[in-house]
């Protein structure tokens, strides 16, 4: 693994498009270093009057050249958007320094009911309860209050509320979007599993 | 992206062998369970059964126990739900112990069919479990990674326009309002479906008082005080352990007619140490 | 000028220790890019367990590294503390980035906590998370940079910093005065009222 920056042979004969890009890169660093949420290229590029592209190669050349040099901070897309985190090797140190300290863990409830959120939504509260064997009511209310879940809308049929996930769940899994999560098929039972003589719909309500 | 097999849901921790294990380390406390899914899928974890070919007797006798273990734990949900599967259970179970029959048996189907939906439901409850354990190892990795959120610095700042807060007085009132109103409790409370409880006890106590003293009344004039069905019925409850303990007598001169109480114990002294028993409420 | 990282000669010959330095460098840039106050080398050192003198080194050459490289970001000493800060340079992408985002107009989240100081103030970042039962740190944040609320002393028992409302937040409101906030007692839910809520709720869980 070479140590060298990309540009460092290039020297003082730096091109001046070559110049452009790594200030694109430094202006990039910039704004990352004043936001407190997710930003995605498109914002970035809005606010530099940069080609929304470029941007995009920047975000992503920084990332790799962090994780390259394994330097104290972390690029990553999460929630829709891009944002500094202090890198993961170094957790143990920075914990101590910020306010809110430890996060506390979600439950097992918590965890399950966001899991069945986010693969159905929008979802009742009635068909989640039904999904997990259990009442919901309780960790929905959390969820929301924390503001992993949100509602949106009423189910047509029974009027009951509709639940989904908050980009702050992305955030709070460091997912990017909700087409990272893990396909559901494989974890759901084969047909054969269960024996012939049960045509199972996986998606039925039960 | 990496997915465990299904195999591992439920099952992943317990590779000591010994016990029910979840995320989270090893279980001692029996009922602490999130619900009948989750204790069904550990009792077959723990028996290395798959759920297709449960061995239900030994499954559905240690189910039963454990919500015997609850005791009266159980909210109302919850054990409406582990009463469905306990009986779906006892049922297969049956069905098992019985000498093999006619399969085109319409009761057959139907437990076919019950089996089937249980099967259905604990299979898909699996599947998100597990993908609820991947959540959590999600969690955990991301929560080694801290966000930069820092005070905006003055420069900048101080070129914001002017913030607007959008609301007035009243609303911003409304909102703290909101806001330091006590919590509604963690669960729904099912109280306010109900009248106030009552004791089958006390209710036993007040006919025993009036019954000893007058001898003798209708049912009718007997709950005409009572000011909820509830009472009403636990007037009722009490009156038939009153019965149980032969201190009165019923007569009714025609069917639906009124029915006429008489007391037939002693001196109605009060000897609550005679009613053991009667001390469940009747809510 | 040489674009050249210190360590990229040593390759793969780094020694132990020039591997530790790199680590340190790599440790405080982590610490540094969650910390909102500027942070002193003494404290550093502590939390990362090393000689003060090398922390103060590293810190040093961090300096001098973004300096050079002209990163997006700059590294202060800020009376008796280090802070990263955003490069002046790129100032003015930065305010338009901050122009350009909808800051003009509170969150909800904003307000209910702005709600909370109000009509509790003094009070402490932990007290206001307890009534509002989730980490209230960004928005508490959002409220002193937008002045509306001040920093007022500490809690005598639990030594946590105190809030309190700016004149600012009166003469947002049309208010002259805290007394003339609206009271609240008439707006607080009656016990029954919650009750007849509950059992009108469609959805509960029952």
């Amino acid at each position: 693994m070479s140590e060298t920056e990309p540009d460092a042979a290039s020297g003082e004969a730096d091109s001046g498009e070559l110049r452009d890009e790594k200030r694109l890169r430094s202006a990039v660093e910039a704004v990352l270093l004043v936001v407190d949420e997710p930003v995605s290229a498109v914002a970035l590029a809005e606010a530099l009057a940069w080609p929304t592209s470029d941007v995009a190669r920047a975000l992503g050349e920084l990332r790799e050249e962090y994780d390259r040099r394994r330097r104290g901070m972390e690029l990553r897309e999460v929630g829709g958007g891009w944002r500094l985190y202090s890198r993961s090797d170094f957790a143990a140190y920075v914990e101590r320094f910020v306010l809110d300290g430890q996060r506390t863990r979600l439950t097992h409830a918590a965890l399950e009911t966001l899991a069945v959120v986010a693969y159905r939504q929008p979802v009742t509260r009635a068909r989640i309860a039904a999904i997990r064997g259990v009442g919901v009511d309780g960790v929905v209310r959390t969820l929301l209050t924390r503001n992993l879940i949100e509602e949106s809308g009423t189910d047509p049929d029974t009027g009951g509320g509709l639940f989904r996930t908050t980009p702050l769940f992305l955030e709070r899994l460091g997912l990017s979007a909700l087409d990272e999560l893990p396909d559901l098929a494989p974890l759901l039972p084969e047909h054969s599993e269960l024996g012939a003589d049960l045509a199972l719909d996986p998606d039925a309500d039960l | 992206m990496t997915v465990p097999p299904p195999e591992t849901a439920g099952t992943d921790a317990a590779a000591g062998g010994t016990g029910t294990a979840t995320r989270g380390g090893f279980d001692v406390h029996l009922d602490n369970f999130e619900g009948p899914f989750d204790l069904l899928l550990r009792l077959i974890a723990k028996h290395k059964l798959d759920v297709t070919e449960v061995a239900l007797s030994r499954v559905t006798d240690e189910f039963i126990a454990h919500i015997e273990l609850g005791g009266r734990e159980w909210d109302l949900g919850q054990a409406t739900e582990f009463l469905v599967v306990a009986a779906t259970l006892l049922d297969l179970k049956a069905a098992r112990l019985l000498p093999a029959g006619d399969v085109d048996d319409e009761d057959d189907l139907a437990l076919l069919e019950a089996r089937d939906l249980l099967f259905a439901r604990l299979l898909q409850y699996r599947a998100f479990k597990a993908i609820a354990e991947i959540f959590g190892r999600w969690e955990a990795d991301a929560a080694t990674r801290f966000p930069r959120v820092v005070t905006l610095e003055p420069r900048y700042a101080n070129v914001l326009p002017e913030v607007l807060l959008g609301i007035g007085a009243q609303q911003l009132a409304r909102l703290a309002a909101e806001a330091l109103a006590p919590k509604a409790p963690p669960a729904v409370s099912v109280d306010h479906l109900h009248a106030p409880r009552v004791s089958v006890r006390e209710q036993a106590d007040i006919l025993r008082r009036r019954l000893a003293s007058v001898g003798q009344a209708t049912f009718r004039s007997l709950v005409a005080d009572c000011e909820h069905t509830a009472e009403v019925v636990g007037r009722f409850l009490g009156l038939l352990e009153l019965y149980r303990e032969q201190s009165v007598a019923f007569d009714q001169l025609a069917p639906l007619g009124d029915l006429h109480v008489r007391w037939v114990g002693g001196d109605g002294g009060m000897d609550r140490e005679d009613l053991p028993e009667i001390d469940e409420e009747y809510a």
